[in-house]
């Protein structure tokens, strides 16, 4: 373990991934008593964001590439290792995760059908994504992303909507179609590895050494990409996840589901991107087009949804569109921009959804014409479901703002053409979002439809830390982005 | 035979004796309880004997082998004998099954799957084999008063007994080719030239179609289903895994006797293993029965071995013998699953009976999810490290096209395990089933233990299957 | 030896032909049951000559095995006969359709 | 005294509105409304009290930075120098008035902490835009006004026609955003800065190409605010807010954000002759076409939308001439008159009791107060331009300086300035007599009209009618403040003979005249109005609702369409839903051959012999 300045010697890596599934063990063992599970769930994901909090703090200055790094052996016959490691990237995405799993679990609270299971499953999936943000074995990393579907997979399917099943499986069979091509790939590339250098090894380390053919690279990079690109996901990948993010459960799933989406981009930073640097290099237009045509593409459908969820649902992949642009630029300015942005977008989206849930256990509809007129009925719920619907669509001194700015900066620096295409992008996420707004909070009331309460404290406690966070993020992300520097591997 | 051959038989003869002794008793005792208990304890005595007595040095009589690759399988297959004995308890009981019968023929089987799979010789392969196919006739039609029990074992002799036909002309006609039974020598005359290379050839077609029944290749896997189903749910599991897994071990050792002899064969099983998982894929996907879903779904998974075996590597060798055990305990736990909710009114193999399942009984519920994940391939499971480990060997064997399909058969089985596991999950209103005795849970504990142990930490697994491929 | 070798096998193979016919054109039972017996003892055949060809006793040493095994077969098959007949009344292997799909 | 205390200046309107939007509704109304006017009106004493700050070059202050990734840093900058200084004070000072109005006119408002909230949070949005030192921060506030726009717009959101109004104005107005966002983003690549001062100083080493690109972009960005030509359909529609936002927002500072926008980087600008010539033929354009649109209206609001758009194509019209003194001093004076025609305006709709239709008023020259009608006839004559007041001067000064330019086109320009005088005195006459002369119409008896509604409007009234003086110009004796105080910022010296100056001053008062002459002759004596073709395309902003709607709107709505049911649904859900059911369909097929007979289970047991047979012999003959 190489560790940073002031911190003590502990796995803390291992303690990321193991406290929620501790946590899980113990909310399954008490499922009798409800409250008891809340306060459970609620104390490991505080426990686990207090400890990304510390990491954050202690380790943001280390030195070398990785801030953290634990490493034992465990399957020494295939050269595969429990390798962990942290570094600037995963420190934010681990953050992040953290952060909104706190939210998922105040968001579940008050969810009726077999509590301790929900949160159970929640704390899976921390546990699950936090493995896949700081694994850098190749087949430990495979791992925790195939295990992290599992927890969402039921998720949607016993807690989501009408049609949860299809919409599950779907989801899970789809991503995992990905991954399957992203293992081939990855024992190709162990193997010739293996025949290279003599020693085989699924090391992240390890494999960068490999000097391969161009062909070779091409299929091991289209093999891990096509992975990243499902999960993430690109157009013309994308149509699962409309289905799962509409179905996923409203009390706390579903903003979390936004995570697993992260984890594409993430996949593409750490390995694909580096492990195939001439492939890279050759597929970046390739990446840029299909970066401009997913964020037009969700735009444009989005703004034909009639169901919230749906709306957000398309707008995640073409704010993901953006965040591909920016990666595919390949200078400073506009990848920190793309993991800014991407970073914002969890928190900004999470947070609508968690109003839309709000929204929904009030009204009982997620479809734009049965809602209307809300801001008279409650107008606290509104202004945060209109903060948030600025706050995405790139209002300044909003978070999302920060880092679509600097996408676009970098991205006109090398490709003054790709930056200037992308920019209709802000007329028409405006549109789709000013649509929503429009049908949710103005025009006349339904008439049917009861008194309907405001926020209450708990659901301020959900938001308030979220609005605080777009705001700051908003007006000084340097602090956050300051870690990035040090991040190997990228321009 | 010396006495040195005595005590590397000593495993089998445990089992063989203690069948032997049983049988007997239960001529005269019909109470079922201490039948099984005493098979029970047959099985674990002759897994320990096998465990414990040193690995011989020599063939057995030139049969059969005694290496450490034969002690594996016989404890395995004791172990399992033994886990389907505590299985049957209760569900031989209700059944009013000869308990004296049906504990012999299943120590009886497992003795046979444990010479069949230290098999060195022709004549060691076709009697070993022939001895647990005789028990298995019996025991697939135990169930007296159940007319799909006579059809499947109506269905299974048939087929087995022509089976057995081609098997023995196959062999006497690779004897009349090569002069020997003894498997190197054997297939080394494969390669050999002369007048009577045909002769050899078609005794291994003959042959190949004999071992292709048993592990059900397409074409020859149309059995399957309808003895899975008929069956009673602990024969089920015998038939699943042991003799599976006895004739996956056999094959290992036949083609790992003689690398290189066999290399005309490759396209032939790359074909056979080609049209097993997309045929055994295709028709688990529509199956609303549990046992034929898992019948089907067996197809697939001895495509992957076949996959792993082809490149005829030790990689492939010890990655077979690693997926055959970790494939034995989820194919164990499931038809486990299957047992304990099964009550004198019968077996809920259809999946509508599921429904919701996992809220009623979350302990089963959740040993199946486990054990079907490990057969679909998830990480944290010893399926996956299986695979991982087929998978690899196939590739790096050469053989990409294939693990390429295996892989998407993989897929596909997600699909058809995970619907199993969504409709365990997908009801408020689950059906009530029996609720299990104590014994079988821990059968299940054990079976769940040992898939996530295989996933979880399968170094010392793997390092000792790689150790005993010749 | 007085006759070919390959005049054995032909024969042995002649007659394995004849069983499997008559295991794929009968329904009966007890005939398809009939013709795995001339299968098998086509195999005798075959194993026999192959012994006198080689000059060894092997092959037929696992005559008697598989005579030995031949019987245990029948005395199964047998009382799966007596079995299914009392139990539906038929030997007509066809009629046994009751799992499929 | 500290710089960093400048930022005093935007931050205490935003620290009001954000009290009020949070605690707004908590606290006594009194409290919430003197919250929102001590707010902007401390920054405008701050704003005089920083004078002096202006000075020279102005001042600089940072306070911390932005954004810091790889080569790109942005600091929170605000620049205070002669340009910004007059339009901070004019921002501030009639902001103020108009929150003191909107005290009085939205006193039975139930939802005022909304209202003030973003009252205030526009007055900061736009003081962002006015002092920013570089442009993002400018783009802040320029999105940020955008968005108070929206919200003000929108107010009454309970008619949806409403909101769906501030809808199109954020859209219509994101469009030039992004012409803006693309200057911005070329301007950083260029030079790896943001600062204005920076980009102004290294504009001299642009390729000719580049700055005509450069200010077509700018143009754009300016014309989605400004409401010009081709981006000024939603400032009709705008007036769906209340009165006071019209008066701030939609005549004052926020339309005249473009024009600021273009004089901020005139140093960069005015090196483009042709992006030049494209800022004044807009203007031009733009105050020709709204002109003749306000003919036609028959909403009090909407004749003064379109006049605004017409007084700010002349502000364009100016810049495109190089006068950034002639732009700012037009500017300043339009806010001052503007705003006190709205607030007039307010006042006779609400006196009317909600009557928007000037067709149904009348006679309230004599009905209603007197302060009232000497009020609006003020403004309406700086709007006309009659001579001696301030929107004469500026107008006329603009009119020289597209004169001056002597270029066939800008001639050209200068004619359709002209008419748009002539014009617009036409309307606003006409706009005089529908009101104020004759017999009421339609209303039955007034409406009472608060205090607070009454006196903001004189001051305003009289800083119009004397505006003037800010930029009088020497030929009467002027000493020319404005452009001397701009300096270096002034723009271009207008250089013209007395004679010239004097013929030209005529010529306008002439027109006024005319136009003046003409509308008595229609309007005096109320005769309704023509409902022909001609009007209801004039009515209709000459079809422009329509051409959007059907070259942009539907053909937009069609694509998302064909995205989300066509590609997604009809596409790649059903090719990934065939392709499922095939392989059901296919195991379905598969299973069959699972027939439960044992002859077919023999049978396959034979096929599959007879390929293995066949592949050996096969390997045999080999």
């Amino acid at each position: 373990m190489t560790a940073a300045t002031t911190l003590p010697q502990f796995p803390w890596l291992s303690l990321l991934i193991g406290l929620p599934l501790a946590g899980a063990l113990l909310c399954l063992l008490h499922r009798r008593s409800r409250q008891e599970c809340r306060w459970l769930a609620l104390a490991t994901t505080l426990a686990t964001l207090a400890i990304c909090i510390g990491l954050f703090v202690a380790c943001r200055h280390g030195d070398g590439p990785w801030l953290l790094r634990e490493d034992a052996a465990w399957i020494p016959r295939f050269g595969i290792r429990y390798t962990l490691g942290l570094d600037g990237l995963s420190l934010l995405l681990t953050l992040l995760t953290a952060g909104l799993h706190v939210v998922a679990v105040l968001l579940a609270w008050p969810e009726q059908r077999r509590l301790p299971q929900f949160l159970a499953l929640l704390l899976v999936l921390e546990s699950g994504l936090m493995g896949v943000f700081l694994a850098v074995d190749l087949v430990l990393f495979y791992l925790f992303w195939e295990v992290m579907l599992l927890p969402m997979l039921f998720l949607i399917g016993i807690w989501g909507g009408e049609n949860r099943r299809r919409a599950a499986v779907r989801f899970f069979l789809y991503t995992l179609a990905g991954s399957l091509a992203m293992l081939v790939a990855m024992i190709a590339l162990y193997l010739l590895h293996g025949a290279q250098s003599g020693s085989y090894s699924f090391a992240l380390a390890d494999l960068l050494q490999t000097r391969l053919p161009l062909t070779q690279e091409y299929l091991l990079f289209g093999g891990f990409m096509l992975a990243f690109a499902i999960k993430a996901p690109l157009v013309p990948f994308h149509t699962w996840q409309p289905d799962a993010l509409s179905e996923a459960p409203a009390n706390g799933a579903v903003d979390v589901t936004g995570l697993l989406l992260k984890t594409g981009i993430y996949g593409m930073i750490r390995f694909a991107f580096p492990l195939f640097p001439n492939a890279t290099r050759d597929a970046l237009p390739l990446l840029a087009a299909l970066a401009l045509v997913g964020l037009f593409h969700a735009a444009w459908s989005a703004y034909r949804q009639d169901d919230v969820k749906r709306i957000l649902a398309y707008s995640s992949i073409s704010h993901l569109g953006l965040v591909l642009l920016g990666l595919a630029a390949w200078n400073t300015t506009a990848w920190q921009g793309s993991v800014l942005l991407m970073v914002t977008h969890g928190i900004v989206t999470g947070a609508l959804f968690a109003v839309v849930a709000m929204l929904r256990s009030r009204t009982g509809t997620r479809n734009l014409n049965e809602l209307g007129g809300l801001w008279g009925a409650a107008p606290q719920l509104s202004a945060c479901f209109l903060f948030f619907a600025l706050a995405s669509l790139g209002l300044p001194g909003l978070a999302n703002f920060a880092g679509e700015i600097l996408v676009l900066l970098g991205t006109f620096r090398s490709q003054p053409l790709w930056a200037l295409l992308a920019l209709p992008g802000l007329v028409f996420t405006a549109a789709y979002l000013l649509r929503l707004v429009q049908g949710t909070l103005w025009g006349p009331a339904p008439a049917a439809r009861a008194a309907i309460p405001d926020l209450t404290v708990r659901e301020w406690l959900v938001l308030l830390p979220l609005i605080v966070l777009t705001v700051w993020l908003g007006l000084a992300p340097a602090p956050l982005l300051a870690p990035l520097a040090a991040v190997g591997g990228l321009p | 035979m010396t006495m040195l051959d005595l005590l590397a038989l000593a495993p089998v003869l445990v089992l063989v004796m203690g069948a032997s002794t049983l049988l007997m008793v239960g001529a005269w005792h019909h109470e079922p309880r201490p039948l099984i208990a005493g098979g029970i304890a047959v099985a674990l005595v002759a897994a320990a004997t096998a465990g414990m007595t040193p690995p011989g040095g020599a063939e057995i009589a030139g049969l059969f082998s005694s290496a450490p690759f034969a002690r594996y399988f016989a404890i395995l297959w004791a172990l399992t004998a033994a886990l389907i004995l505590m299985l049957s308890l209760r569900y031989a009981g209700e059944r009013a099954f000869a308990a004296g019968e049906y504990v012999a023929l299943i120590l009886f089987s497992a003795a046979g799957m444990a010479l069949l799979s230290g098999a060195t010789s022709l004549v060691g392969l076709f009697l070993s084999l022939e001895s647990f196919t005789l028990a298995l006739y019996i025991l697939v039609s135990f169930h007296r008063n159940s007319d799909i029990g006579a059809e499947a074992g109506l269905k299974y002799l048939v087929l087995g007994a022509v089976a057995t036909g081609f098997m023995a002309f196959g062999i006497a006609l690779i004897y009349a080719a090569s002069g020997t039974f003894h498997l190197p020598e054997a297939l080394a005359g494969l390669q050999t030239g002369g007048q009577l290379r045909p002769w050899g050839l078609l005794g291994w077609g003959l042959l190949l179609v004999a071992l292709g029944f048993k592990i059900s290749l397409v074409p020859f896997h149309l059995w399957t289903p309808d003895v899975y189903q008929g069956a009673p749910a602990p024969v089920t599991a015998l038939l699943a895994t042991g003799s599976k897994g006895a004739v996956g071990a056999a094959l290992v050792m036949v083609l790992g006797s003689a690398a290189g002899a066999w290399q005309e064969l490759v396209p032939l099983l790359w074909l056979l293993a080609l049209a097993t998982m997309l045929v055994g894929s295709l028709c688990a996907l529509p199956q609303e029965n549990l046992k034929r879903l898992l019948a089907y779904s067996s197809l697939v998974h001895m495509g992957y071995l076949l996959t792993a075996l082809l490149p005829g590597s030790p990689e492939g060798y010890g990655a077979v013998v690693f997926y055959l055990t970790v494939y034995a305990v989820a194919s164990l736990g499931a038809f486990g699953v299957l047992t304990s909710l099964s009550d004198p009114r019968g077996e809920p193999q259809d999946l509508a009976a599921w429904r919701g399942l996992g809220y009623r009984y979350p302990l089963r519920a959740l040993v199946l999810t486990a054990c079907l994940l490990s057969l679909a391939g998830m990480p944290l499971t010893g399926g996956f490290i299986g695979k991982f480990a087929l998978f690899s060997a196939a590739i790096k064997g050469g053989f990409t096209g294939l693990a390429v399909i295996a892989i998407f058969a993989s897929l596909i089985s997600f699909a058809y395990y995970l619907r199993v596991v969504m409709v365990l999950y997908s009801s408020d209103d689950p059906r009530e089933l029996h609720s299990g005795t104590p014994l079988e849970h821990a059968v299940l504990l054990v079976c769940v233990t040992a898939v996530l142990l295989t996933g979880l930490y399968p170094g010392p697994l793997l390092d000792l299957t790689a150790a005993l491929v010749p | 030896m007085i006759v070919p070798f390959a005049h054995v096998l032909i024969f042995a193979a002649i007659l394995f032909v004849m069983g499997l016919g008559c295991v794929l054109a009968r329904r009966n039972l007890i005939m398809i049951l009939i013709g795995v017996e001339i299968m098998l003892n086509a195999a005798a055949v075959a194993l026999v000559g192959g012994s006198a060809h080689w000059r060894q006793v092997d092959g037929q040493v696992f005559v008697v095995f598989l005579m030995a095994m031949t019987s245990a077969e029948v005395a199964i098959s047998l009382a799966m006969v007596v079995y299914l007949r009392r139990r539906r009344g038929t030997l007509e292997a066809d009629k046994f359709d009751g799992l499929r799909g | 005294m500290n710089q960093t205390l400048l930022f005093l200046i935007p931050l205490l309107p935003l620290a009001c509105a954000v009290a009020n939007m949070l605690f707004g509704m908590r606290l006594p109304r009194l409290f919430a409304e003197t919250l929102a006017v001590c707010g902007v009106a401390a920054s405008f004493l701050l704003t005089v009290l920083f004078w002096s700050y202006a000075d020279g070059d102005g001042t600089r202050a940072v306070l911390g930075t932005w954004l810091a990734a790889g080569e790109a840093t942005i600091p929170f900058a605000l620049q205070f120098d002669a340009l910004s200084a007059p339009m901070t004070l004019m921002v501030t000072g009639v902001a103020t008035l108009i929150h003191l109005y909107a005290v009085g006119y939205m006193h039975e408002e139930e939802d005022y902490a909304r209202f003030f909230g973003l009252l205030n949070l526009f007055v900061f949005a736009m003081l962002a835009i006015v002092l920013a030192d570089n442009l993002l921060v400018l783009f802040l506030g320029w999105e940020g006004v955008g968005l108070c726009s929206y919200g003000l717009i929108g107010f009454w959101y309970q008619k949806t026609g409403n909101a769906r109004a501030g809808t199109k104005a954020f859209l219509v107005t994101r469009v030039g955003d992004v012409f803006l966002a693309a200057a911005l983003l070329w301007l950083f690549a260029l030079t790896g800065t943001l600062s204005i001062g920076a980009i102004n100083a290294q504009a001299a080493g642009f390729a000719p190409a580049v700055l005509t690109g450069l200010t077509v972009l700018l143009l754009l960005g300016a014309c989605g605010k400004s409401a010009q030509l081709p981006l000024m359909t939603w400032l009709a529609d705008a007036m769906a807010g209340p009165t006071p936002v019209s008066a701030l927002i939609h005549a004052a500072t926020m339309v005249t954000a473009g024009v600021y926008l273009l004089c901020r980087l005139f140093p960069l600008v005015s090196l483009s002759p042709a992006g030049m010539a494209a800022i004044a033929v807009v203007g031009a354009v733009t105050a020709l076409y709204a002109a003749t649109c306000a003919l036609a209206q028959r909403e009090i609001k909407r004749v003064l939308a379109y006049s605004t758009m017409s007084q700010v194509g002349y502000m364009f019209l100016a810049v495109g001439a190089g006068s950034v003194a002639g732009a700012m001093a037009h500017l300043l004076t339009h806010a001052f008159f503007k705003a006190a025609l709205f607030m007039a305006a307010g006042c006779i709709i609400h006196l009317a009791g909600d009557e928007n239709d000037i067709l149904r008023m009348g006679g309230l020259a004599r009905r209603g107060p007197r302060q009232l009608f000497l009020v609006f006839l003020a403004g309406a004559l700086c709007l006309a331009g009659a001579p001696l007041t301030g929107g004469f001067f500026s107008k006329d000064a603009i009119l020289l300086a597209a004169y001056t330019q002597g270029t066939p086109l800008f001639l050209l320009l200068w004619g359709a300035g002209l008419l748009t005088a002539l014009l617009t005195a036409l309307y606003t006459f006409r706009l005089v007599y529908l009101v104020f002369a004759g017999e009421p119409r339609g209303y039955s008896h007034l409406h009472d009209l608060p205090q607070l509604m009454r006196w903001p409007l004189w001051p305003l009234a009289l800083l119009g009618l004397l505006g003037g003086l800010l930029n009088l110009p020497a030929l009467v004796g002027g000493g020319e403040w404005l452009r001397h105080r701009l300096g270096a910022l002034a723009g271009r010296e207008i250089a013209a003979t007395h004679g010239t100056e004097w013929a030209l001053a005529g010529l306008a008062t002439g027109l006024v005249l005319l136009g003046w002459g003409a509308a008595r002759w229609r309007y005096a004596r109320f005769r309704g109005e023509w409902d022909n073709p001609g009007s209801r395309f004039l009515l209709h902003g000459w079809g422009a609702d329509a051409a959007v709607d059907l070259l942009v709107v539907r053909p937009f709505t069609a694509i998302a369409g064909l995205c989300a049911l066509g590609i997604d649904r009809a596409l790649v859900d059903a090719t990934l839903d065939g392709l499922a059911r095939q392989t059901t369909a296919c195991g379905e097929r598969l299973r069959r051959l699972t027939s439960g007979h044992v002859s077919t289970y023999l049978a396959g047991f034979i096929w599959g012999f007879l390929i293995i047979l066949g592949w050996f012999l096969l390997a045999l003959v080999r």
